[in-house]
């Protein structure tokens, strides 16, 4: 059966209050290691960061503002949506990570030899390497969840969506008796958790999904986070593609405030 | 059991007190390699300074040094027995075991360098193989290539270990060394073929197809590389037969063939900085600008100064080599192939440190990187191991034919000494 | 046949060994075995699986519950989803109920005190530990020394209330609970403050940062979703950039602490301008002391600025000025409560209604009991009582004083002499001077209203107001005023019921004082010429996420990583004092020196301030919490306030070395 | 030379034979179940004589979510084995009693499983036992089952230790679906 979907994500940064429930909920679901010093930013394993980002690159007091970003895997598709060509799925030596029929990037972590080429390759820094051995001490091993995965040491990790909770709701659906996989939807651990629904999930190929008409509605606020060529003229973007690929992620992020999209561009 | 010992003991009084010292030094830093060799094996690469942000360290930076300098054995090979440059041959059986040194702790280090070492074997029974036949991915052929011309490595070392007088006595042994010797065009022109992509791969092709980011991405890094690897190489291999020669204090290549690489390896290294120039001016320009970013915006303030380090080397190489009247005076010719030889580790090191020190994020600052004891002891002790057994090779080896033949000729006029 | 020779033999040999090698490769053994290898060594941990059930819990608020639905496999409980429900801290929940330190049974002190490590305690069964404090209570009490008996609640509830009714009970009046703006404002008003967040459409907040774990961060969360879809205003002022300021529609840029005079000047303004008036003559001439231009001189705002915000504010139908400065934890002294309290009832607006604790009513005394109490000394507040006051037996229910208190030093030596009894999940800073220590409950694992618990209670583990009232029980004196046999037939609650606003104390003395006060520290000495005030990061907040490993990765690099705590200063202030980006720096107030935090050079604070994260360096509280950064209580301001009787810890003098 | 070739030939032949026999079912052994098999359990008479079937669900079913119970429990057995029943009938529709079962409780899952799934996989057996092509045939059916001939054993064993990767691989290709990592890899 042909999978007519592709994923995607809206964040709106207007309403996220930066709390990190997303982080929290996405690091629940997806089994993440637990050390005695997880806040060891440069070696952490998270699939969702949360970024903070101020202006006083650019402005003085009191004329700065502060934003937090949920920044996941951005799930990249290169040039040419139709040939999918992400940063970091040609340079895998050992195909461990590939993009899905729904467009996820995926990545297979009992597959991976811990290279760490995809992480170089990643323009969001939304890999991360398991540095040491993933831990669950004693009773937190109670939380964990089966259907993902525990990573072993020295492979590289990332955010899938929640594939797997597609796959839930799939088998659920084929348990009501609904064969078709393309009228399975589903909800990412983050955008569940939002606690103000500053986040939105759902399908780009679908022009009648809520996504679509709020990227439509949203055409003033949308950008994406350091894709500066969508800012550009359709003439001169064309031209830039000739010379290189562009990532062309598929999370898109809302912002009424034009700072935020001033420090997506490098100075 | 003790007068093994023994020998050991005397062997090792022979040498010069500076090269005692270096071997005590050598053999502390093999010691340490072997521990913290086990200590990453078993517990991982959490004692590393690379972390999410700095993916690739030290021992990268190791690959890509030995593969370009190992290069020297293939391009030597191929103008040796394919462009039939005698010259050369007094140094080729050096130039052979080198390649095999480098390429021999290339694995080693990428071992380390892999998360899972118990996996790598991934990487032949499932490549990212694209479609037509081409690998997706540069590491899939870099693993491939290297593997193949590792093998083929060994093939042309097995003449000069048969060359030893023990298995020298053996008929058998002997023919097939001989007709090896003979077939071993081939090996050197599968072998070029081989390394020319690797060489183009892992040194370029490997950094220049990741499109998002600014600091790697250029379609000519491929070519580039290349060109490194023959320069660098050539230098690189004049270099440690020089080097040895002083160790042994007798003459082991006569000084023409010298000058041949000299001349070899200083035109490749015009040809190099040619290259570069217009590698910097394309990325500047059209690259880089693509990005919306900057080329000085790149040069963090920890590794930004190693791009110049590179051109100045470069120059001095040039002008050493190329100009006879340096080339031929000894200090100046040292002077010449130590700095090709630094100019191209030089390159190696601004692609990894000032590559990886460049953030993805405007708001980030660029990141430095500051190897721990075990990245240190690991990449020194296997250089240490390399020299060890270079060192052990050139004394019970025939390396070099014509210091064995010059030693010769010494003994028939009496009273040299 | 020829015969074979020994050259044969090796041949024959070879072969074997050479087609037994490839035999061996080519039936795939060694990948196999490379494959078992790999598993072997990385000692793969599987969950298993089970049947899947979705039980549905209620996270309890003051204002609203949050619905939640818990995901089982099996017996264990993989997820909380909490759809878009509002509440963010509901996602710890997990991490502490299967936290490796839990408490699992009640643990009695056997060696001395400043130490949790595992060999300083021994379980003992609930009944031996309940008759060992019981005959110590009757002890004191019998010896007509039941006033020297003390509590410390973190915040009112049923468990709370009973500790109250305990401590009462047994001829003291030393009930007290961590500040909170609820307890801070019972003791400045009278009556804590209901305000209803949905249904306003002008939110003036004084420095609350209502968005970043401020009160019930649930109600709030929902309430800022109404708002965006409503078009209610938030009004923010604040002397640091928080996301709050930045979420709000307006940010009104403050001098660091100037809260107060910024609410007298709308009230001014209000006054002046609109013809409302305020509680008493004193109080409205001290207002009058403030009109805009002159606290536009102290706050930093332009003149417009202030009457503007007024202005939208007396025009808004249904506004709310709120104090409570901070998030998780506030600092707001009694006059800035009441002043900013002025302006909902100036403008007389019905979402802002002041209400009075019901409580549990007034136990039933006898006459010695009753004369202790007489006896006994009267402290204002928590700090207050630290300070001055004195206990020969301590009960800590939930709170952790020695770590969040700016006197937390001084109880902690008063602990060391005394008899503790702390009730808590996880061992806090509290606990490392604590003689017995009870492990209570979640939420979970305790009937919310109609909603039973989804979970039995860990262990050996019990609700605290269960192990109050059997306390209680055991005791001679009290027993009679305990009648209940659990918690659930109180579930009823506590709540509050209207108080008025002719209920409203506008006391100008406290004002003036705190005027004087403040005005003191607003100005920069010579030795220390730089304000110090806090920030915090939501799921950290006061502390108390710190035990939760997920929530150490949240925060991000520039704010506590690999053992550093950042703090922010002004870009232009660093420069001046020669401090670079990720300096280490040294914090010197009056009080006290705080050694090596590192500098993050930030316009997101005002120039001359420094603004650091709260929430770190804790003594205890798991090996999670433990060691990491610096706790900046001790060197932050403690006057104390007469009414609250809580330190104000908000502004700091301090310099940099 | 014909002589060494031979010599050197034949125990290369014959040791490479015993060397591949003897390494792969060492390796088939390693890498299979060896589970307790407490209880004597026949499939084939369960399914032709019994009334068991047709297909699995009836003793190997799912849950309301779609995830496959696995093996029964005592619990579902003695709901046919009545465990008041009757030890011996005449009426064969009647199912007996069952006195191995006293010894367990209701929820005990007396066997072992033979099959084992990597931990890496998530795989679920409704989706693929209820995948159909267009014109209603069972796609699981035609690629040929994983677990054997299960309508003809007389035991309990029908999947013999891990199924490798490359037999699933090779039917999703046969059936053109998808062979992406992330169809049954988390």
């Amino acid at each position: 059966m042909e999978m007519k979907r592709k994923w995607g994500m809206v964040i709106d940064l207007d309403k996220c209050t930066g709390c990190g429930a997303c982080a929290l909920a996405c690091a629940q679901e997806n089994n993440m290691p637990i050390f005695e010093d997880d806040s060891d930013f440069p070696k952490r394993v998270v699939f969702l960061d949360l970024m903070k980002v101020t202006n006083d690159r650019d402005a003085k007091y009191p004329d700065v503002d502060v934003c937090y970003i949920p920044k996941m895997c951005q799930q990249c598709e290169g040039n040419d949506p139709k040939n999918p060509r992400p940063p970091c799925v040609s340079v895998c030596p050992v195909v461990a990570t590939d993009v899905g029929d729904d467009g996820v990037v995926s990545q297979v972590w009992s597959r991976c030899i811990g290279c760490r080429y995809c992480q170089a390759s990643c323009p969001y820094d939304a890999r991360t390497f398991n540095w040491w051995k993933p831990r669950y001490e004693s009773s937190f091993k109670n939380s964990l969840n089966p259907d993902v995965s525990v990573a072993s040491r020295g492979t590289v990790v990332k955010c899938q969506f929640c594939t797997h909770i597609w796959k839930r709701e799939r088998d659920k659906a084929v348990a009501r008796g609904e064969l078709d996989i393309n009228a399975v939807t589903y909800t990412p651990a983050c955008v569940a958790a939002c606690p103000t629904s500053a986040m939105l999930f759902g399908d780009l190929n679908d022009p009648k999904s809520e996504l679509n008409q709020m990227l439509k509605r949203e055409k003033g606020r949308k950008f994406r986070l350091v894709h500066t060529i969508d800012q550009k003229s359709e003439k001169r973007q064309e031209e830039l593609k000739r010379i290189k690929n562009y990532p062309n992620p598929k999370v898109y992020y809302l912002s009424s405030k034009a700072w935020i999209k001033e420090m997506m561009k490098f100075k | 059991m003790g007068t093994f010992i023994d020998k050991i003991k005397e062997e090792f009084n022979g040498y010069s007190k500076s090269v005692k010292i270096a071997l005590y030094i050598m053999f502390f830093l093999t010691a340490g390699f072997i521990v913290f060799g086990i200590q990453i094996l078993f517990w991982g690469l959490g004692y590393t300074d690379m972390s999410n942000n700095y993916p690739f360290g030290q021992w990268i930076i190791g690959d890509l040094g030995l593969v370009a300098l190992g290069g020297g054995a293939f391009s030597f090979g191929f103008i040796l027995y394919i462009f039939r440059n005698d010259k050369l041959a007094p140094i080729i059986n050096s130039t052979v075991l080198l390649g095999f040194l480098c390429y021999l702790f290339t694995f080693v280090y990428l071992v380390f360098d892999i998360g899972q070492p118990l996996r790598a074997w991934f990487g032949y029974t499932y490549p990212n193989w694209g479609p037509h036949l081409m690998p997706a991915s540069m590491l899939t052929e870099v693993v491939w290539c290297l593997t193949l011309y590792f093998m083929i490595l060994c093939v042309e070392l097995i003449p000069v270990v048969l060359k030893h007088k023990v298995l020298d006595a053996i008929p058998a042994l002997r023919y097939i060394g001989h007709y090896l010797h003979r077939i071993m065009w081939i090996f050197a022109a599968a072998g070029t073929f081989l390394s020319i992509f690797h060489q183009g791969s892992l040194g370029g092709g490997m950094w220049g197809v990741m499109y998002a980011k600014p600091e790697w991405f250029r379609p000519d890094f491929f070519y580039l590389a290349i060109v490194a690897a023959i320069a660098g190489g050539t230098s690189f291999m004049a270099l440690c037969a020089y080097m040895a020669g002083k160790v042994m204090k007798r003459e082991i290549v006569p000084a023409g063939t010298f000058y041949t690489i000299a001349k070899i390896s200083g035109i490749m290294m015009l040809a190099y900085l040619v290259f570069r120039i217009y590698d910097l001016i394309v990325r500047a320009m059209v690259y880089i600008p693509a990005f919306d970013r900057k080329f000085i915006n790149l040069l963090s303030p920890y590794y930004g100064w190693l791009y110049f380090l590179e051109l100045i080397l470069a120059v001095i190489a040039i002008v050493m080599l190329l100009v006879k009247r340096y080339r031929e005076q000894e200090r100046f010719f040292l002077t010449g192939v130590a700095s090709g030889t630094l100019a191209i580790t030089v390159s190696k090191l601004s692609v990894v440190l000032n590559g990886s020190a460049v953030t993805n994020f405007p708001w980030k600052q660029f990141y430095a990187y500051n190897p721990t004891i075990q990245e240190w002891f690991i990449m020194l002790g296997g250089l240490s191991i390399m020299v060890l057994i270079y060192m052990w090779c050139a004394k019970y080896l025939p390396l070099f034919p014509h210091a064995a033949k010059h030693q010769a000729a010494e003994a028939d006029t009496p009273a040299s000494h | 046949m020829k015969k074979l020779e020994r050259k044969d033999f090796l041949k024959i040999g070879g072969g074997a060994i050479a087609g037994g090698l490839s035999g061996y490769v080519f039936s795939g053994a060694p990948f196999q075995s490379l494959q078992w290898l790999v598993e072997l060594t990385q000692d793969q941990y599987a969950p298993p699986g089970g049947k899947e059930v979705y039980l549905s819990a209620v996270y309890p608020g003051t204002r609203s519950e949050c619905n939640l639905s818990v995901r089982m496999i099996g017996d264990r409980a993989v997820k909380i989803d909490t759809a878009n429900s509002g509440g963010p801290f509901i996602q710890n929940a997990l991490q502490l109920l299967y936290h490796p330190e839990r408490i699992d049974a009640p643990l009695k002190r056997i060696s001395g005190k400043g130490t949790v490590k595992h060999s300083a305690f021994e379980k003992v069964g609930w009944d031996a530990a309940l008759n060992d404090i019981a005959s110590r209570m009757n002890g004191l009490v019998s010896g007509g020394k039941g006033s020297l008996v003390a509590g410390i609640s973190k915040e009112p509830g049923i468990s709370a209330a009973l500790l109250d009714r305990l401590i009462r009970s047994a001829g003291s009046r030393n009930g007290y609970y961590e500040p909170t703006l609820h307890t801070l404002s019972s003791a400045a008003l009278g009556g804590y403050i209901d305000y209803d967040f949905m249904n306003s459409d002008f939110i003036l907040s004084f420095g609350a940062r209502l968005l970043e774990g401020w009160g019930d961060p649930c109600y709030m969360n929902n309430a800022f979703v109404e708002w965006k879809k409503r078009g209610g205003r938030l009004v923010h002022a604040d002397a640091v950039r928080t996301r709050t300021g930045s979420m709000a529609d307006q940010w009104l840029s403050i001098k660091p602490g100037t809260e107060l005079f910024l609410a007298l000047g709308i009230a001014n303004y209000l006054y002046r301008a609109k013809g409302k008036t305020t509680g008493s003559a004193d109080w409205a001439a001290v207002v009058n002391e403030y009109p805009a231009d002159k606290v536009a001189q102290i706050t930093g705002l332009t003149v417009k600025k202030i009457e503007d915000t007024a202005e939208a504010f007396s025009r808004a139908r249904n506004p709310i000025a709120v104090p409570g400065r901070g998030g998780m934890e506030v600092s707001s002294s009694s006059a800035e409560i009441m002043a900013v309290h002025t302006l909902n009832t100036m403008v007389g607006t019905r979402v802002a209604g002041l209400r009075g604790i019901r409580g549990l009513g007034e136990p039933v005394l006898s006459a010695e009991v009753r004369g202790s109490l007489i006896k006994a000394k009267k402290f204002t507040g928590l700090d207050d009582f630290i300070k001055n006051g004195n206990f020969e037996m301590l009960f800590v229910n939930e709170a952790d004083p020695v770590y969040r208190s700016a006197y937390g030093d001084a109880l902690a030596g008063k602990m060391e002499k005394s008899f503790v009894v702390a009730i808590m999940p996880l061992l806090n800073d509290t606990a490392l001077y604590a003689d017995y220590i009870f492990p209570s409950i979640i939420f979970f694992e305790k009937d919310i209203g109609t909603v039973k618990a989804p979970f039995h209670p860990y262990m050996k583990s019990r609700n605290s107001a269960d192990m109050i009232i059997e306390l209680a029980r055991r005791v001679e004196v009290i027993k009679g005023n305990f009648p209940w046999s659990g918690y659930r037939e109180l579930a009823g609650g506590t709540g509050g019921a209207a108080a008025g606003a002719g209920y409203l104390n506008y006391n100008a003395k406290i004002l003036k004082d705190e005027i004087a006060s403040i005005t003191k520290r607003l100005k920069p000495s010579e030795e220390f010429p730089l304000s110090f005030v806090p920030v915090e990061l939501t799921f950290v907040g006061d502390g108390e996420g710190m035990a939760y490993p997920y929530v150490l990765k949240t925060i991000d690099d520039k704010t506590f990583s690999r053992g550093k705590l950042w703090v922010r200063i002004n870009r232009d202030t660093a420069r001046r004092y020669g401090v670079s980006e990720g300096e280490r720096i040294d914090i010197e107030s009056p009080r006290g020196k705080l050694g090596s935090v590192r500098a993050l050079l930030t316009d997101t604070v005002p120039p001359d301030t420094i603004a650091i994260p709260m929430g770190f360096g804790h003594k205890a509280y798991t090996k999670y919490a433990k060691n990491k950064g610096v706790n900046p209580k001790g060197i932050m301001a403690n006057d104390i306030d007469p009414l609250t009787g809580t330190a104000n810890w908000w502004l700091t003098r301090v310099k940099i070395s | 030379m014909k002589r060494t070739i031979l010599l050197i030939g034949i125990p290369m032949i014959i040791a490479f034979y015993f060397a591949f026999i003897i390494s792969q079912k060492a390796c088939d052994y390693v890498m299979a179940n060896h589970p307790k098999e407490p209880i004597p359990f026949n499939h084939k008479a369960h399914l032709t004589k019994y009334g068991a079937g047709p297909g699995c669900t009836y003793c190997h079913g799912y849950y309301d979510n779609g995830r496959f119970k696995g093996l029964p429990t005592v619990g579902e057995c003695v709901s046919c084995h009545d465990r008041q029943g009757p030890e011996k009938s005449s009426d064969p529709t009647v199912p007996l009693r069952k006195p191995l079962f006293n010894a367990y409780k209701d929820t005990d899952k007396p066997w072992g499983s033979y099959a084992k799934q990597p931990a890496l996989v998530y795989f679920s057996h409704m989706v693929v036992m209820s995948a159909k092509f267009d014109d209603g045939r069972y796609k699981a059916m035609c690629a040929g089952p994983c677990h054997g001939d299960r309508a003809n054993s007389t035991n309990t064993s029908l999947i013999q230790g891990r199924m490798p990767m490359s037999q699933c691989e090779d039917c999703h290709a046969a059936l053109n679906i998808s062979n992406k990592c992330m169809v049954c890899h988390n």
